[in-house]
């Protein structure tokens, strides 16, 4: 990285802010997308697909109120922290066939951790309001956070493994590796139900990353009356929106990633242009099954789960599960 | 105990307390639907000193339901009349009892309930912030409806001079008067 | 014979001649005693700097006391080394500028936040000796001169962490528990000492390493040194002395003192690897010290969660800390005799373990300094007693979160840096072990928000009105440190090539080690 | 989820949302431009859900039919109803009728009556829209 | 006070019952429901003043609320409206010569719009915003042509 | 605050409330450890304002103690009138009131079916049972010509009648609710996340129930079969097969919780269902109001002397109201009690030792309608003499709090 040279740096800058842009607009497009969604199930009309936009840029324009309990720079830090950070996790992820903008030792641990960032950027934030509700809530996003780590990390280390064991001489945590290697290929039948384990894993620690319903005690609106942003408005609400829309893409890809990182373009014999075209668009499209299935159709048919409820199930039954998919490819591995 | 009848239960009344303790006291049939089926109301009016045991002897016929206290400034006195039901939760048995007891002004007290029946809790402290009688045994609870700082001896549903006087009227009078 | 070769003994001569000065001079003037420290200990930074950059570039390098070549020829014409001498190669070096710049800083900050107590003189003098032991250590080349130097360090330590106050009840404790432990070790050391002597005659590391042949004895004597040095370095379960003595000494004298814990930890490093290398079953050693660092981890972060008092809190994380490094360098260990997983992910591992020793002393120094700072201006170690600090403490605050992203290794602080090429390489020994590794980095960083949350955030109090930022000299002591983590955070690669590499290689190559000494015979 | 909820809402999601969308599906690009539009006849409003026969709306007033008899003031419960001395009229404020339609039944010469009109939104509540004489 | 044209396709409410008796806050709730689907116009009900944009005012008020809506009023960050849904809310209706009761909002707090109506129907809530709609963009032409410092 | 519990104010402002009434929590951990009611942010003074109108006048300001129960309370005032002036109901008429009673129900606990469900974070379930409410609104609004606040009450009988020509459009909504009903039900009782959050959920013991006097579907859930429609039956009821439901009906158990509660409302659903069928096929032809000139109703009244109550099995519980007419105008005495006066005290034990996140759904299940229940009291002042702590103490205290529970 440091010896890069300059033009390769201008360029990966121009990349850096295209690539912000295009996660930001495409984040509030598929938020969008599930909001209608959402409001098609549930025999609504439902908001037309711009609406995050609008929402957005009213959100502009209002009033930012800082409460007189809260510590100004740090509360008014949160949001930009969150959402820079959530943007830079966009840099190390590849698109289709395009690889990623950013990449060097384990991209993937880096995303996780960064992921870790998001949810501690709304931690501090909601503590830095100073109110009750907003504390309570930090508290529940604090436990979320620990609970949900065990799991998805069992998911992201046992691929990891896999992949080591295959091709010992790879890097393997760089995102363009995994990529570039489905875990489905490389495993026996034991394996296989081992990876759809760790899959399920993960589906189910996606909502909760996002703190949807039925994982969004953090932000419970009837009981703490929108939680950990009671406190926020105007720009700051604006920001953390932003963040989250980005993070849902984030968490989709990263699903799409470990698991679905196929391509199409090569079935049409396609190359150059067209298959970064065609690849992304099927990307995008992939984006969109995995969020009606990870956020939209969970969000709709479940009811808000109590914070204990959602501690136990990231710590025992699911942790469970992620382990178990962990065992399962590591004896995979072993007996063949 | 066994069922009884309404006239047998004002009976009953009338034996355990001393004549004397029932001052009025009468049965209503009231008739409903096609059938004309039949359901009673007793009302009792019954001396202040022997309320209490009145309400002990209701307590030992069934645990009586009770439903509100309603209170009345008639002049000299303020009469309360406690709402009760017995026989519930079974066909056409269920019997409203209304017992009414008076209190003279000069010496706003009576026994509280709550020993007997809890959930009279509520009704009690009403009636005590709003015709300022004074619940005897009742703990001494902060007001459930009136604040704290609400004025000193002013009841709203007193008649007298200790009402509230004034009430803002409508707020566009004026309006409607131009 | 040009001054340079001169290097090592000066680092060490300079702040022991300080220490006898600095009495003398605190008769004339209590002030001038703490800059007299100041200057020796930079002095001897600069030079560590120096001679840093002459072993990296020219290779390691034996002082001999009185003499060229520390070996003496007997009659019988045999050689060996055996006057005293100290070894320097690029891992005592690294193990060096850690104590170096943590006692440099040390000093700095005890400018301002020791002002006010009596007894400056003894204070620093016996900082300066702790600081000389310290780096004896980490210099010596043979067994009998690393339990002296483990005794100076012990006794300067002790006084030290009671210097608060022997009447007062915790100070003491605390110096009392560090006193046991390190005579227990200290004692071990000697009987070591004493084994290997009647055994080989010899005590040179060098020479030792060059004749061992792993014998009964020499299993005894490692079963002896292994326990005992991961006890001198905190780890579980030998941790109990650790939070006491961490919180009740003078914070200057915490962050010298977690340097001194990474001395035995690099002394553990020095009889595994560069004394008994392969000789012994490595696997077994390495799953026992992984053992120890898993433990740490675990038990250490979860005894911080629940702490209130921050010092205590810190200092349990310092547990948890050591053990990510001794779980590196197990690893490391435990495939030393597999050349092929050394070379694919061994290797990473150990760099990991090492690069984290110097990041953790850095965050963990600014950790401690940061609670100083809160200790200083608020006169409590309570979390439930803070509050709202962020209003009045900025620069702290802003020092604290550097610290706290970074020791829960969140990029792009150091922390991040080391962990990741822990858990990237420890994963391929057994996927487990980083599972375990990266959830404990997030509960280390839960400990963490619960500090921010409790003494930072939230209204300002009002029996903290006068609470106002910290005098200069601390907050430079600070910046010292945050500046280190931010740049090892960002150029790692650079580091890792630099120091931590050749470090790593050092323990790694055993004949080089013997080499330096023996081949000048 | 394979919840009952769960099958019901993707069964949904494939049938006709069951919106009355009034009075537009969507935000118009300029509710004033649209407003003329309708004005003109241009635009359509998707008309509100169909009200019944014998809603109770806004009250219309029979002037003429209207003897000041009083005795819907008397028997309505908001005072909605003011009586204009002078010319023996009343005058009927709709931001205070509960729409409870009493007065019409209590009006001896059927001068009262509920119009179908409930869409009475507006800026003031002394406009003259919501003053029935 | 800035205003764009997004803000009134986007009105986030916070709804606020002063005293009612409750017929006009399930119009409300009903005006959210597959029926009427307010959402269409992106009005989403919110928790806190704090992400408020309008405030539904339903009820007379009664002398306890009124403290608390001027606060909530106060907590909700500008650009604001304020829509009164219900009879009472707008002058009583019913609730009059009482001792404990305020009359209508609009002593208390700047009122932008009026829903009569016991209780209203959630067409004529949507009605009422259409109103407000219709307020706020005369108002922007107006900041347009002239605009407010 | 000795086990460093600290205290959240629900209310009077809050999304979990459709109504303000004040709860004081005072919270260790997630855990509930004392409660502290405080009503009265509702009240509008109600019976003072009935002393200075005639009874038709108060029979719209009975109807608007509360919105939902809009058919109950003119019900119960209507019958305690009649029953002091001595007025006899056309049985027409009572036909008509039952109906329309029954409808209300039928809206009130599918609205609070959706509330609920809405209280969980289960939006799609409000949306389902909203939708179907529509239907009954419609309904109403066709009958009675209003969708809340009938109007339809008067005192001896009701002011609109149902014809011949409106029944088939009743009897296409009953059988609209006979379908939707079975999917609403398997909705809420095979759910799993709704069973989580509501078995063992706020719990009211049989012997608390009856101590505390509960009334309606509360109680009945905790297996007292009491419900006037049975006990003491009145208007049409008295015709009518009425069977309290209790929860054991369908699951064989009593355990007032949360979800018995549901279970005793959605099963008053069909029993309604079956009550209007009833009503229309033996409905008899007549008269649909005593006193037809008003003029003249108002003066019989102004002549009667006596007391009477009016008892309702509302939605919620028994409404029951108290009149007193002297020889005046106006009456003399008008009390009103609604079922949530006597309910608000089951709160306690249900709330206690529950979590944060159970409070709204708790608060929720046993259907409060604070507009009814404060329409007595007089201003009310937050949470009595017990220190509510201002906003920096609460802080303090849940800083203190997330010392324990982070993580």
């Amino acid at each position: 990285m440091n010896t890069m040279s300059l033009l390769g740096m201008f360029w990966k800058i121009i990349g850096a802010i295209i690539i912000a842009f295009l996660g930001v607009v495409l984040g509030l497009f598929y938020k969008g997308i599930d909001r209608k969604l959402a409001a098609r199930m549930q025999a609504r009309v439902g908001p037309p697909i711009r609406q995050p936009f609008m929402d957005f840029f009213k959100l502009m324009i209002k009033e930012n109120i800082v409460p007189e309990n809260a510590v100004p720079w740090i509360f008014n830090g949160v949001p930009i922290m969150t959402l820079v950070v959530s943007i830079t996790i966009l840099y190390y992820m590849p698109i289709g066939n395009i690889s990623p903008l950013l990449s060097g030792y384990g991209d993937i641990i880096l995303i996780v951790y960064l992921l870790t960032i998001t949810s501690i950027g709304m931690v501090v934030g909601g503590f830095a309001s100073g109110s009750p509700y907003a504390s309570v809530g930090a508290q529940r996003e604090m436990v979320m956070m620990i609970s949900y780590e065990l799991p998805l990390v069992t998911t992201v280390i046992a691929i990891g493994w896999k992949l080591s064991q295959t091709y010992p001489q790879l890097n393997i945590f760089s995102l363009a590796v995994i990529n570039a290697h489905p875990i489905w290929g490389l495993v026996g039948p034991l394996g296989f139900a081992g990876a759809i384990l760790l899959f399920v894993t993960l589906a189910i620690v996606t909502p909760g990353e996002l703190s949807k319903i039925p994982f969004d005690a953090p932000e419970a609106e009837t009981e703490l009356a929108g939680g950990l942003l009671v406190e926020y408005s105007g720009r700051n609400l604006a920001l953390f929106g932003l963040a989250d829309a980005v993070k849902m893409i984030v968490m989709v890809s990263l699903t799409i990633f470990l698991f679905f990182p196929y391509n199409i373009a090569h079935l049409f014999a396609l190359n150059g242009v067209f298959a970064i075209i065609v690849d992304s668009l099927f990307f995008l499209l992939k984006l969109f099954l995995i969020i009606f299935i990870e956020v939209t159709f969970i969000r709709v048919a479940a009811a808000r789960l109590k914070i204990d409820q959602v501690s136990y199930a990231y710590w025992i039954p699911l942790s469970i599960i992620g382990l178990l998919g962990l065992a399962l490819i590591v004896l995979d591995t072993i007996i063949v | 105990m066994e069922y009884m009848r309404p006239d047998e239960i004002v009976k009953l009344f009338k034996k355990r307390l001393n004549e004397s303790a029932i001052i009025d006291s009468r049965i209503e049939t009231k008739t409903a639907g096609l059938k004309k089926s039949i359901y009673s109301v007793i009302w009792l009016q019954i001396r202040l000193e022997n309320f209490k045991e009145a309400i002990k002897l209701l307590c030992t016929i069934q645990f009586p339901h009770f439903a509100i206290i309603s209170g009345n400034d008639i002049g000299e006195e303020i009469e309360l009349i406690y709402h009760f039901s017995i026989y519930y939760a079974e066909r056409f048995k269920e019997i409203s009892i209304n017992l009414t007891t008076r209190i003279p002004k000069k010496n706003l007290k009576i026994p509280t309930i709550t020993d007997l029946i809890p959930g009279a809790q509520t009704a009690e402290r009403e009636i005590k912030e709003m015709f300022g009688v004074t619940i005897e045994g009742l703990p001494n609870l902060p007001n459930i409806f009136l604040p704290q700082d609400f004025q000193k001896g002013v009841y709203p549903l007193r008649r007298d001079e200790k009402g509230v006087d004034k009430t803002v009227r409508k707020e566009d009078e004026v309006r409607k008067v131009e | 014979m040009n001054l340079s070769n001169h290097i090592p003994i000066l680092i060490i001569a300079i702040p022991l001649l300080a220490a006898f000065l600095v009495p003398l001079i605190g008769r004339i003037n209590k002030k001038a005693t703490g800059i007299l420290t100041t200057l020796a200990l930079s002095v001897s930074l600069i030079l560590t700097i120096a001679l840093a950059v002459k072993i990296l570039t020219v290779g390691p390098q034996v002082y001999v006391f009185g003499a060229t070549s520390p070996s003496l020829t007997l009659p019988s014409g045999l050689k060996f080394p055996i006057r005293i001498m100290f070894q320097i190669d690029a891992m005592s070096i690294f193990m060096g500028l850690i104590t170096a710049i943590i006692s440099f800083v040390g000093a700095i900050y005890s400018l301002a936040f020791m002002e006010h107590h009596s007894g400056l003189d003894k204070y620093y003098s016996l900082l300066l000796l702790l600081t000389v032991g310290v780096f004896g250590i980490e210099f010596t080349g043979d067994m009998f001169n690393l339990f002296v130097f483990l005794e100076i360090a012990s006794i300067a330590a002790v006084a030290l962490i009671s210097f608060r106050g022997v009447n007062l009840g915790e100070p003491a404790e605390a110096g009392f528990k560090y006193m046991v432990v390190s005579s227990i070790a200290a004692l071990i050391v000697l009987f070591t000492v004493g084994i290997f002597y009647g055994e080989y005659g010899l005590l040179n590391f060098a020479a030792l390493a060059s004749v061992i042949k792993y014998s009964q004895l020499d299993k005894i004597a490692l079963g002896l040194l292994v326990p005992v040095l991961a006890m001198k370095a905190g780890a579980v379960p030998m941790h109990m002395w650790t939070p006491d003595a961490y919180s009740e000494a003078p914070t200057p004298i915490t962050i010298i003192l977690v340097s001194a814990s990474q001395a035995s930890l690099y002394v553990l490093f020095r009889v595994t690897f560069s004394l008994y290398n392969i000789t012994l079953n490595t696997l077994a050693v390495g799953w026992i010290i992984i053992i120890f660092g898993v433990l740490s981890m675990f038990i250490g972060v979860t005894m911080a969660i629940i702490q209130k008092d921050i010092k205590r809190l810190i200092a349990y994380n310092a547990i948890s800390q050591t053990g990510y490094m001794l779980l590196g360098v197990g690893v490391g260990l435990a495939v030393l005799a597999n050349p092929v997983a050394l070379s694919t992910y061994g290797i990473t591992a150990m760099e990991g373990g090492i690069f984290h020793l110097i990041n953790h002393a850095m965050y963990e120094g600014l950790l401690f300094l940061t609670a100083g700072a809160l200790f200083f201006r608020t006169g409590t170690r309570d979390l439930d007693e803070m509050g709202g600090l962020a209003h009045s403490m900025k620069y702290t605050t802003i020092f604290f979160i550097i610290g706290a992203a970074a020791i829960s290794g969140l990029p792009p602080f150091n922390g991040f840096a080391s962990k990741l090429l822990i858990y990237e390489s420890v994963y391929r020994f057994n996927p487990l072990l980083s599972i375990i590794a990266m959830l404990v980095s997030i509960l280390t960083l839960a400990s963490f928000v619960k500090v921010f949350h409790g003494a930072f955030l939230g209204p300002k109090l009002p029996k903290f009105e006068e609470v106002r930022e910290v005098p200069q000299s601390m907050v430079w002591a600070m910046v010292v440190l945050s500046c280190i983590t931010i740049f090892f955070g960002l150029f790692p690669d650079l580091i890792v090539k630099n120091l931590v590499h050749p470090a790593v290689m050092a323990l790694i190559e055993q004949f080089k080690y013997t080499g330096t000494v023996l081949g000048g015979i | 989820m394979p919840t009952p909820m769960g099958f019901e809402l993707l069964k949904q999601l494939f049938k006709k949302p069951g919106t009355n969308v009034f009075p537009v599906t969507y935000y118009p690009d300029s509710i004033l431009k649209l407003l003329e539009k309708v004005e003109k006849g241009e635009a359509k409003v998707h008309p509100p859900v169909e009200i019944p026969h014998k809603f109770r709306g806004k009250i219309v007033y029979d002037r003429d039919a209207c003897t000041g008899c009083k005795l819907c003031i008397k028997v309505c419960p908001a005072e909605a109803i003011e009586f204009i001395p002078d010319h023996k009229k009343i005058k009927i404020h709709v931001d205070h009728c509960i729409f409870c339609s009493q007065c019409n039944d209590i009006c001896p010469v059927n001068c009262l009556s509920m119009s179908e009109e409930f869409l009475l939104a507006n800026t003031d509540r002394l406009s003259s829209k919501l003053i029935v004489e | 006070m800035k205003l764009n044209k997004y803000f009134e396709r986007s009105l986030w409410v916070f709804h606020l019952n002063t005293g009612s008796c409750n017929g006009c806050d399930i119009e409300i709730v009903a005006g959210l429901t597959p029926r009427y689907d307010l959402e269409r116009f992106g009005i989403k009900l919110v928790g806190s003043p704090r992400h408020a944009d309008v405030l539904l005012v339903t009820g007379p008020v009664t002398h306890k609320m009124a403290v608390r809506a001027k606060r909530v009023y106060e907590q909700t960050p500008d650009p604001k409206a304020v829509i009164v849904v219900g009879t009472c809310g707008t002058s009583g209706g019913v609730f009059y010569d009482s001792y404990n009761l305020l009359g209508s909002i609009d002593k208390l707090i700047p009122v932008d719009v009026y829903v009569p109506g016991c209780p209203v129907r959630p067409e004529a809530v949507i009605n009422g915003v259409l109103q407000a709609w219709i307020k706020l963009e005369k108002l922007r032409e107006e900041m347009k042509n002239a605009p407010v410092k | 605050m000795s086990k460093m519990t600290y205290s959240i104010p629900i209310g009077p402002v809050h999304p979990s409330l459709k109504e303000p009434v004040t709860l004081n929590f005072e919270i260790y951990g997630e855990h509930i450890e004392k409660v502290n009611l405080a009503p009265g942010d509702n009240h509008r003074g109600i019976e003072f304002m009935g002393r200075q109108r005639n009874p038709i006048q108060i029979i719209y300001l009975a109807e608007r103690i509360c919105g939902i129960c809009s058919a109950s309370h003119p019900f119960a005032f209507c019958r305690a009138v009649e029953n002091a002036a001595g007025i006899e109901v056309p049985e027409r008429a009572q036909y008509i009131r039952v109906i329309i009673a029954e409808l209300e129900r039928i809206h009130s606990h599918v609205l609070w079916a959706g509330l609920a469900a809405h209280e969980i974070g289960f939006d799609s379930v409000l949306y389902l049972s909203w939708r179907a409410r529509e239907e009954v609104l419609d309904l109403l609004e066709y009958l009675t010509g209003n969708r809340i606040n009938y109007g339809i009450f008067m005192i001896g009988g009701v002011r609109r009648d149902i014809s011949k020509e409106q029944i088939p459009r009743v009897r296409k909504t009953l059988d609209f609710y006979k379908d939707i009903y079975s999917k609403i039900e398997d909705v809420f009782l095979n759910d799993p996340t709704i069973a989580l959050r509501t078995k063992n959920v706020g719990i009211l013991t049989k012997e608390d129930a009856i101590r505390l006097c509960a009334v309606g579907p509360t109680a009945r859930a905790s297996g007292i079969n009491k419900d006037i429609r049975q006990d003491q039956p009145y208007s049409a009821y008295a015709d009518l097969e009425v069977k309290a439901i209790t929860p054991d009906i369908l699951t064989g158990v009593v355990n007032g919780d949360v979800y018995d509660r549901v279970i005793v409302r959605l099963l008053e659903v069909v029993q309604s269902i079956q009550i209007i069928e009833q009503c229309l096929d033996n409905m008899p032809s007549g008269e649909i109001v005593a006193e037809k000139k008003l003029v003249k109703l108002l003066n019989q009244l102004k002549k009667a002397k006596g007391e009477g109550i009016g008892r309702h099995e509302a939605p919620r519980g028994e409404v029951i109201h108290y009149v007193k007419l002297n020889e005046s105008e106006l009456p003399e005495v008008w009390k009103a009690r609604a079922p949530t006066y006597n309910n608000l005290m089951t709160w306690v034990p249900m709330l206690l030792g529950q979590q944060i996140a159970d409070i709204p759904i708790v608060v929720a299940s046993i259907d409060p309608c604070i507009a009814c229940m404060d329409r007595v009291t007089i201003l009310n002042k937050v949470n009595g003499q017990k220190s509510i702590l201002t906003k920096k103490d609460l802080h303090k205290l849940s800083v203190q709090k997330t010392r324990r529970i982070t993580p």
